[in-house]
């Protein structure tokens, strides 16, 4: 028998919905035992747009997402018409059947480019503006089109609040359905996602019943799915992850000024202010808690995490491209200053405002370049959901070994995947201090005896020092005399170099698949266990690949990831950004030019299936440079 | 806590590195008014912090013998909150010109009188960008031309305590830095004051201000308390309807005669400390700088999947 | 007989009349036809801390400057502890015989590092702490000590106001009188200085005289120096200079927050509102000026230019490092929505705040990868006077040609170099404007019907379109449609493509000296004279060098480069900073490791001695890096 | 000047871009209000642009048939003063939300109250932030818990109009959204006035502000015209001192209710561009936008030497 393994897509209009169905269906397949792997997508808009979660469901975990979808679930109109291309033949779309009438032209929330794309290709297959044509367009597909009454079954099923209300159950309810999830599941994931509401439980699961019921009684009816113990785990989202890392990782303070996607962290941080403690943790600690502040913008952000820093509070702050943008100046004095901060910098597609809820990686030249004049900063960054736990806790522990600010980068599409995680180690990183002051009495906060750079690191309130961002002597007044600016630009510096020695290769670069394979794929953050199904895949069809994979551009694993370089064969370099910032990086500190390219700039997710055929074209010399076009 | 703390009321707050202001510059009398106000109040030099932004007021907490960081231009109050914040049982005087904290600093500015976080602002007002040669500060009039300026003013000035006022801290005054003693007075009640106070000090700069001269001020200046009757201080919420509107009609008075004193201070607006303190348990007594984050053997405290109870999914 | 090279210095306390005795010093020798090159330096201050000008006298026009120096102007006490080490067997040190009796614990400017390093000089020389141990130090070297009493002098000569207001005067006339120079041409120079008060020239006249009188009747008479005709000319720093560009350059509306050493530029065209007019201009013109807006930050100053620049004004702003960080977010706006404007970028001293009066180039590649996201913006740098202008007025043209930003590099020795500019050629650069509307019905501002990428330019109060920092359409309204967003990067990547083919490979690289040289240097900004002069002074000692200066580097005229490089022998990359940024732009684009460095980070100019000391180093392979260590 | 001029008061202002704000969202009756001021007034649609921040409010411009600019959060008044000082020909109006005039803005929001540059700032109060789902704006009081919160707002509120007041802008109104006549009349009336204009609009966020709703507003709202003898304007100098005051205490009154209407208009202060004017000779009859910078043959116009004449030496 065949693994399962569903692609499955919900859409319909931002705030509508479409979240608690995905939470419904997930939370089912989770209790019975499946492992779900889910990235949302959504206008910058609060209410009205056109919106989706696009899921994969197996019983091994999964690590990325294909198009076309085996299922779509349409909650709106919009749904069928943004996504056309998404489905294929042996596809199934389900939809209200109330949409039939509804013409295309009313479509108001499509914007216009998009609109002008649906029309062209109806057009072209003679096909009418409407729901009819796109259903049309389906069945000549091949595709299974499966019109479900809502309004009537809610109607005649239950009786607390308007039909709408349920629209999402319902969809989730035929979409499990006609996969052949037990029932009981269902009614499990329905109890999960409105956990203390035993009212809405209730009604809902009518619902569920109706909508089994009525697939039951219907040509779709289909096997029963086998089912699995389930294990307990984690739904967590890159944000959550890199939240509950931090936490973990000894985070006290934490600044924000809302952005998409990263203000997610911190509201969440935000509800936890009164964290829970392990059995080792003492009496007096247990009565600890965080501290978050929502500042008046991101200025203020980051150079109020730098000031708690100077309390020897582990302190950070998260954003997006607009708000580290604004964090230049006080990165840059943190560095100078040698201030242990995080600033988890959460990359979605810009420039500018750009497109404010969608994927991107084009901010890895700045964030390694950030801020005027040179200062030692860490850059590294995450892939998937265990890397945002354990690298939040890192990411702290650097700050504090180095004395420097650390950018941790996370993409949208990581920070917006809903994965299930199996098991969290609480051993897994250990807590790293500061380098205490001893000497009391005459403190030299930046001492110059010191071979790696790290001089005791300063607390106020228990020492008296200074510190300005201007050059310094060693007990942090200012000067300008020039012997002393050069040790002190030397001592700063030096600390990188200790850095790069004191972290093992595997936090830096990893070479996954293969030492000598046909094709190596470099790449960093998200598209990481996209690509690691990617060699597998290519496997299966007996073609040859690993994947350097970057997790730290500064201090940068220069040698090693020459090394292997220089022992690849075809070299393709995957990344969501227009330029390969990640080859321009590799260019600089190793020379070495890869010629190879896929990239992705339309702000969604890379999908397996456009990988593969991408790295096809490449092989076949069609082409050198792949740009990705999948998503709605 | 292991400096000077055998006789706190001797312990030197000023130590011993070159002051490179003008000669003249009203900046000295800041300093004095400071470190006698630390003096006086006996406090642990260890238990005040000194913050500054950037200009010739910026270099102020490397002449004090407290910890202290001269920040960046315009932020010295987010780093100030930070550190109050992080550990509130800190003093925390900010430092810090007109044009850092009324020019590219005004958003935090206006931002903390919303939080209220009790950090203790000392205004240097000169009406000048002094260290960057003279340039117009927010708090220079509309038409006005000292002698570094190529033509009038061209920007209207703003008063900092009606500012102050309208942002919402709760302890708002103003002093001359020929004062010294009223000076070192309000720094002191400041201090003891929860909330946040903001103190602007009228300070000669001789070298780019030909106007607002020392003998300008001498002429002008009048202390409030002079009055007996008057009473800035709000203790019930009742009062501070009469009270917050004669603190900032007062205020609105400049020209031949200038208040300087206490315009207003409000007793009944908690502080951020205390509002956090109601949200995280003994906030004030373990704040995040006093508290362990690992366990005796390294690892980490949080558990996170009770932390996080409402992921789990099981 | 030999052609006169005088290298000079005069120190003083800041805000002490250094400033003035340098100008007299210049005048008299430019009146004399001489020309003169100098250097400012000095500290983050007001009053009192130690400030010098370096500078040299040629009949050509010096190019760099050169230590030790022939005569040595003391001021202040300071001033001879300051510079132990910059005069030589052969100097002469002029000073008030009143520092005779000054004890070096009483120089409380001087920094506890710097004075660190003095008292260790004096002390293992065995000689006092005080001026008296200073002046043995000199004596014992074979310099010439030359104490003259100022007061006596000058109240002998002159009763208006007290003595010590004539003290820079005397300086200057003494300085004079020792080099030689016709006492005529110190009075022109006084006359020039102090143009508009004859009261004050009279007294200072009765000066010099007195100083010449002096040095007559001593057995320090030297023979009188050669004059020439004078020509006319600019004194010019580099602030004035591109501050002149700009607005020959036709800029309208500049934004600036003070900062150093920026403000200079700005400050000097918000004196020249009412700028004056070439016969060219019609009469309607005549009546035109230019707007500087003090701004209440620089977040304000970059967007405020840009939002002039939408009125089809030519605007720009100049800021220094810490204010350009806080420009990257309105820069990146400027990108994304195509809005011309200038950045004139003023490096110095970093990282944060620095070495604020000091120079460096230490923001290369911060301007380069400034702001998130990837959007287009060109980056140049001017190395001299005659760039400064001319490159000036190209940025305006730039950001015209191709919206988009231009970032304009100047470092601080060359904003303060002063340097006589013999001619300024109103018809070297034409005015290059926007390409013009004109379909005024439908017009879209970001037309993709373009092949360079530029679409037809839109001014407020002639056009109705929309702009927006998120992905937008043809008409400038936001769109999240995936393809539209593919096609709008593409297009605004586009033009830096047509940047790189228009415009000439002298605006971007230019090498000087023979094509085939043993040694190449590679630099850009302030040291393009000195190496220029370092090659000549190296061909005298018959070594063969030649030099690829930078100036443009995006786009980065990656190719040429690369040609130079490859057929280069010993190539020494030269910056005024600690990581080599322009070799690893080099790298980053052509793969060429460059090997050798000559850095220097102190934040003083680099002089000619230490640069050819350094070169021998290097070719005799001592060392692979030198680090540059003069100046006070 | 090409569209609509023929007949200028039929011109559609309200383009057909699809609006994408929340069904009930106050925002759509500021966009009527902007539009019908604009008929009213049959202003050439060329004359007039719309300038704004990050945020709901912040889409306005697109929904505009004028140039309109969608700048960067926080930063509208800059870019509407680039606009504005370098063709004061232009009716500016400036849209913001709360946080993005009060919060990261808020330093802009000051520092344009001193230049009085002329742009008119209209502020989308609704207490929240919209756009990134409904976290605290600066103007939500202290305490207040909106569904959008964990927890009760820990900051203190802004009041716009005593802010507005206290940075020196000339016209300071409070309107409602959907009081649209009113607020229609005090944007002429603001487009009318020659410096710099603050209106707040009270404006229902129904997704997320489940405090101040349509109906709580209604119940509360009463407009300062109603009172016949309400005359807010200052037309001579001495008139100041008293009809500031008088505006500034009405702009405290909140709760059961709250006034609408102007607070003050100060007709005494010069506008920005006309202080230039008084520096830059002929500036307002030829602005930077409206100059030539080239010869016919496309050469500068500029004599450097005599412009720069204190540099040559002769
Ligand atoms: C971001 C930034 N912009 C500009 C500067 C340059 N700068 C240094 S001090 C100063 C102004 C000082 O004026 P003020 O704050 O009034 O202080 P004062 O010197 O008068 O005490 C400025 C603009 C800077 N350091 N950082
Ligand atoms: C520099 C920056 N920081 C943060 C954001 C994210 N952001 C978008 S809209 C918004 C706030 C919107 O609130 P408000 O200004 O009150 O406007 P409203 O949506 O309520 O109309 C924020 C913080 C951004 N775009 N840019
Ligand atoms: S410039 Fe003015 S403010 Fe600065 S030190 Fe001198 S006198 Fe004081
Ligand atoms: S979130 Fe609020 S302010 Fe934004 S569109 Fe919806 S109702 Fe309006
Ligand atoms: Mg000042
Ligand atoms: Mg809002």
């Amino acid at each position: 028998m065949q693994e399962t393994d569903i692609n499955l897509l919900v859409g319909g209009p931002q705030g509508g919905g479409i979240d608690s169905a995905a939470n419904m269906i997930s939370m089912a397949f989770s209790l019975a035992g499946y492992n779900i792997y889910g990235i949302r997508e959504f206008h910058s808009n609060i209410k009205g747009r056109h919106s989706y979660i696009h899921f994969r469901i197996m019983h091994e975990r999964p690590k990325s997402l294909k198009y076309p979808v085996d299922i779509m679930v349409a909650l709106d109109p919009d749904t069928l018409f943004e996504h056309m291309f998404d489905v294929a033949k042996g596809s199934k779309v389900v939809y209200d059947s109330a949409f039939n009438t509804f013409n295309l032209k009313n479509a108001r929330m499509i914007t216009s480019d998009t609109m002008g794309r649906i029309q062209d290709e109806l057009a072209e297959k003679n096909l009418s503006f409407d729901v009819k044509g796109v259903l049309d367009y389906f069945k000549s597909t091949g595709i299974d089109v499966i019109a479900i009454p809502f309004d009537k079954l809610i109607n005649e099923n239950v009786h607390d609040g308007p039909a709408n209300r349920y629209y999402n159950t319902l969809g989730a309810g035929t979409t499990l359905a006609l996969l052949g999830l037990d029932e009981e599941h269902a009614d499990d994931g329905i109890k999960f996602a409105f956990k203390k509401k035993p009212k809405v439980v209730e009604s809902n699961i009518k619902v569920i019943r109706a909508a089994y019921d009525y697939v039951e009684k219907s040509p779709l009816k289909v096997a029963t799915l086998p089912t699995y113990p389930a294990i307990p785990r984690m739904l967590l989202t890159g944000n959550d992850a890199t939240a509950l890392g931090k936490l973990m990782g000894g985070l006290r303070f934490q600044t924000y000024y809302p952005i998409t996607p990263a203000s997610d962290e911190s509201t969440l941080l935000e509800s936890h202010e009164d964290m829970k403690f392990l059995q080792n943790a003492d009496k007096i600690v247990n009565k600890a808690g965080l501290v978050v502040v929502q500042c008046e913008d991101e200025l203020s952000a980051i150079n109020m995490a730098n000031g708690a820093a100077l309390t020897g509070t582990r302190s950070a702050t998260a954003t997006s491209g607009p708000g580290f943008s604004l964090m230049a100046e006080g990165i840059g004095y943190a560095g100078m200053t040698e201030i242990p901060v995080v600033i988890t910098f959460y990359q979605r597609g810009g420039p500018s405002t750009g497109l404010p809820t969608r994927n991107g990686q084009a901010d890895l030249l700045f964030a390694l370049n950030t801020g005027h004049g040179e200062f030692p900063k860490m850059v590294i960054s995450s892939g998937d959901m265990e890397e945002c736990i354990y690298d939040g806790m890192k990411s702290l522990n650097y700050a504090q070994r180095y004395q420097m600010p650390v950018i941790h980068l996370i993409d949208k599409t990581l920070a917006n995947t809903m994965d299930l995680v199996p098991e969290i180690d609480v051993k897994k990183v250990k807590i790293v201090k500061y380098n205490e002051n001893t000497n009391h009495e005459n403190f030299k906060r930046y001492s110059l005896d010191t071979e790696n750079g790290i001089s005791p690191y300063g607390v106020f309130g228990k020492d008296i020092f200074w510190m300005t961002g201007d050059e310094h002597d060693e007990l942090g007044h200012v000067t300008e005399d020039s012997a002393m600016r050069d040790k002190m630009m030397e001592k700063r510096m030096q600390k990188l170099v200790t850095a790069d020695r004191e972290i093992p290769l595997e936090d830096k670069a990893v070479l996954y698949g293969d030492e000598n394979a046909d094709i190596t794929y470099v790449t960093w953050g998200s598209q990481k266990s996209l690509l690691i199904d990617t060699i597998s895949e290519l496997k299966k069809q007996g073609i040859s690949a690993n994947l350097l994979y970057l997790r730290m551009f500064e201090p940068f694993p220069a040698e090693y990831v020459a090394k292997v370089l220089k022992n690849s064969h075809l070299i393709i370099d995957v990344e969501s950004n227009m330029t390969g910032q990640a080859a321009k990086v590799i260019r600089m500190f190793t020379g070495i030019n890869i010629e190879n390219f896929i990239l992705k700039y339309n702000g969604r997710h890379m999908t397996l299936d456009e990988v593969l055929k991408s790295t096809k074209n490449i092989m076949e010399k069609k082409t050198a440079l792949e740009v990705l076009q999948e998503g709605s | 806590m292991q400096k000077g703390v055998e006789d706190k009321g001797k312990y030197n707050f000023r130590n011993n590195i070159t002051i490179d202001w003008c000669p003249g510059c009203g900046d000295f009398g800041i300093v004095s008014a400071v470190t006698q106000a630390l003096s006086n109040m006996k406090m642990d030099p260890d238990d005040v912090v000194a913050v500054s932004g950037i200009g010739c007021s910026g270099k102020t907490p490397h002449y004090l013998n407290i910890a202290g960081v001269h920040t960046l231009h315009g932020r010295a109050i987010p780093y100030a909150v930070g550190v109050k914040l992080s550990n509130p049982n800190l003093n925390v005087l900010v430092m810090g010109g007109d044009g850092d904290l009324l020019s590219i600093g005004a958003g935090h500015f206006v931002g903390e009188g919303r939080r209220n976080s009790g950090v203790k602002v000392i205004l240097y007002n000169n009406s000048v960008y002094g260290l960057t040669k003279g340039q117009a500060a927010p708090t220079l009039p509309l038409g006005e031309k000292v002698k570094s300026l190529a033509r009038p003013n061209i920007m209207g000035k703003i008063n900092p305590i009606t500012l102050a006022m309208a942002s919402g801290y709760s302890f708002v005054a103003r002093a001359f830095s020929s004062e010294i003693k009223q000076l070192s007075y309000i720094i002191e009640r400041a201090i003891k004051h929860e909330g946040s106070a903001v103190i602007e000090v009228l300070q000669p700069c001789p070298t780019y201000n030909d106007v607002n001269t020392l003998d300008w001020y001498r002429q002008r200046v009048y202390k409030l308390e002079d009055d007996k009757s008057w009473d800035p201080v709000v203790n019930k919420k009742e009062e501070d309807e009469e009270k917050f509107d004669t603190g900032y009609r007062k205020s609105l008075e400049w020209g031949d005669h200038i208040p300087i004193g206490i315009f207003y201070e409000n007793n009944t607006i908690p502080s951020y400390t205390n509002r956090l303190a109601g949200i995280v348990p003994e906030y004030l007594k373990y704040p995040p700088a006093l508290q362990e984050v690992a366990d005796k053997d390294g690892y980490t405290i949080v558990d996170p999947i009770k932390t996080f109870s409402e992921k789990d999914v099981e």
